[in-house]
């Protein structure tokens, strides 16, 4: 089995390319790869805690939460992005680690496959 | 030993989005990589300006002055400085009717010995042919 | 190169398309980039559907803007994110995401 | 009395960006805003699609299967419940090919009365004209 | 002198649309007038306390300060858009109000001008 | 009517400009829609130039990218904040950002 991973500097709600990126997380968890998740810029927005569902708006945690539960998935955020953002470590989601960008270079460096979605 | 060469690519526009600025960031983040990484593993960043993107390589940014926040400007110099490799598209730099004069194409003021380079797309084409992985912003 | 390219967007990315080299290329339209398989503007089809290319289109955004297999470009074949797994780790060396 | 009218304008594509969610949703508190003002006034919202706008009203949204998110077709029906006025460019809707079947243009599945209104952009203009305030998506 | 109503629906840090509504602000008022600010969507980012100012990211906490204390401008976070995203009452910056999107629009009617910057 | 547009981009809102009519139009390229008054492409300005207008562009969205007064097209006028704040309460009745 492979690894993918993910880069992801879209926002969270307002940008769908988050959801996208834990839709396809699942799908390829669900045939047996690993996925790592780096999330920098506004796609920090998906590491803060306490995000309520409305069906007005994506809702992501959920979705996160069970790809935490397989242990096949681990997502990281950029730190120095998300505490400019007021996101600090007793903000962050449970699951979810917090690390600078070399971090994710490193996670490019042992992945089968890279999907790199920049910022917008 | 392992180098794997990843080519970040700029076809944003620069500020009004953050996307040229977190490649640049991300690139240069490449500098400490080693930590994560075996003994004689390491990580070899190229940087592709192409289409819009090359209008962040205009000279002069003042986005500090008038913003309070380092200016795309800076991230290229510093990227310069630490001997990262910069392509620029010579036919989106004809496109726009810019001159060499008129880019970042070093960071002198700032040591820095490395200069980036307008090159063809072709170029640029043979970096994302040899390298492990592509990202584009 | 064996270069999968995830299109993203109806209005943008056309000229790095353009000009992108790749011995295989695939191009698989998500998100608004759907519009490229499913609107006809001025009674033409999208342009990026001329490059030397094999499409596809991720059927859950197709069909989260009202447009089903059934109205889509001849061209492009439907996929689903467990297809898009496949492609990624089967079909195509680097991917992208414009 | 005083009504002052406010004209949404939804230019952009639906989902990719938040865009026209929002304009949607803010046109829909129109009917909530009583509270904050003096007896006799109030708003009167017009929305208008234009351009890559009128791709939002496009019939047949499943975004609460794919992604669990309310779709924008259900918001548009939502405010034609509520009797808002809808305008949609035909010149948009021609140069799409698209047809009114093809269109959200009631909301009776939901007991709305009132309908959307395929109309020239001069119509369209006239709305913009007369409005106090424009606020373009 | 008059009132200007601002309407930002864009990121904080992602797009600079924001610092352009604060610095708009900022000029407004030095002009003697005053100006309501609503941020919805990806713009209620401006409303979370203990943002952190770095010099690679544009920071705006302070500024948004100096604002609040002219008394002459005052801002408003839409609830549900700031909930969605995992920001609650006490993640709230201090001045900032919370209110449903029918606060803006009464904002507009006592408004001599409205600004409403859509989102991106 | 009186309509003053904030022009926030380079690559979108040029058709929404095309159609809109007004009496007095003023057209305020911020953002990278200072790349209206300041690139060259094809060695041609914008068309969005063409449109019957006042144009003003904001000094500090043009210098941040590397502009100045000196290098733009000769239609542009140079503003500051301040200066928007005087176009919009006393020049426009109405304004949009697009």
């Amino acid at each position: 089995m492979s690894k993918l991973t993910i880069g992801c500097f879209s926002s969270l709600v307002g940008s769908m390319s988050l959801d996208f990126a834990v839709k396809l997380s699942k799908a390829a968890v669900e045939k047996g790869h690993s996925v790592d998740m780096w999330v920098s810029g506004n796609a920090t927005m998906l590491s803060k805690k306490g995000q309520r569902a409305f069906k007005d708006y994506s809702a992501l945690a959920k979705p996160l939460e069970e790809l935490f539960a397989t242990g096949k998935f681990q997502a990281t955020a950029c730190e120095a992005c998300a505490e400019a953002r007021g996101y600090h470590k007793d903000d962050t989601m449970a699951g979810f680690k917090r690390h600078s960008m070399d971090w994710y270079l490193a996670s490019c460096f042992s992945a089968d496959k890279v999907l790199h979605i920049g910022g917008d | 030993m392992a180098i794997k060469k990843y080519a970040f690519v700029v076809k944003s526009l620069p500020y009004k989005i953050e996307s040229s600025r977190l490649a640049m960031t991300h690139a240069i983040s490449s500098q400490t990589v080693e930590i994560y990484l075996e003994d004689g593993e390491n990580v070899e960043p190229v940087i592709c300006f192409i289409g819009d993107g090359v209008l962040n390589c205009v000279k002069g940014h003042q986005a500090m002055k008038h913003y309070g926040v380092t200016s795309l400007e800076q991230h290229i110099k510093n990227a310069l400085l630490l001997d990262l490799k910069v392509l620029i598209c010579k036919e989106d730099v004809d496109k726009f009717g810019l001159s060499e004069a008129s880019l970042i194409m070093d960071a002198e003021d700032i040591g820095g010995e490395t200069k980036a380079q307008v090159v063809p797309y072709s170029e640029i084409q043979q970096a994302l042919d040899s390298a492990d992985h592509l990202l584009f912003n | 190169m064996k270069l999968g390219v995830f299109m993203s967007d109806y209005r943008s990315g056309s000229d790095v398309i353009e000009r992108l080299q790749a011995e295989k290329l695939g191009i698989i339209l998500v998100g608004n980039g759907v519009y490229h398989a499913a609107a006809k503007e001025n009674g033409g089809a999208s342009s990026v559907l001329s490059k030397q290319a094999t499409f596809y289109v991720l059927v859950e955004d197709l069909e989260s803007r009202g447009f089903t297999a059934a109205n889509i470009d001849s061209r492009v074949k439907v996929v689903n994110y467990g297809d898009v797994v496949d492609l990624i780790f089967n079909d195509y060396e680097k991917i992208i995401w414009i």
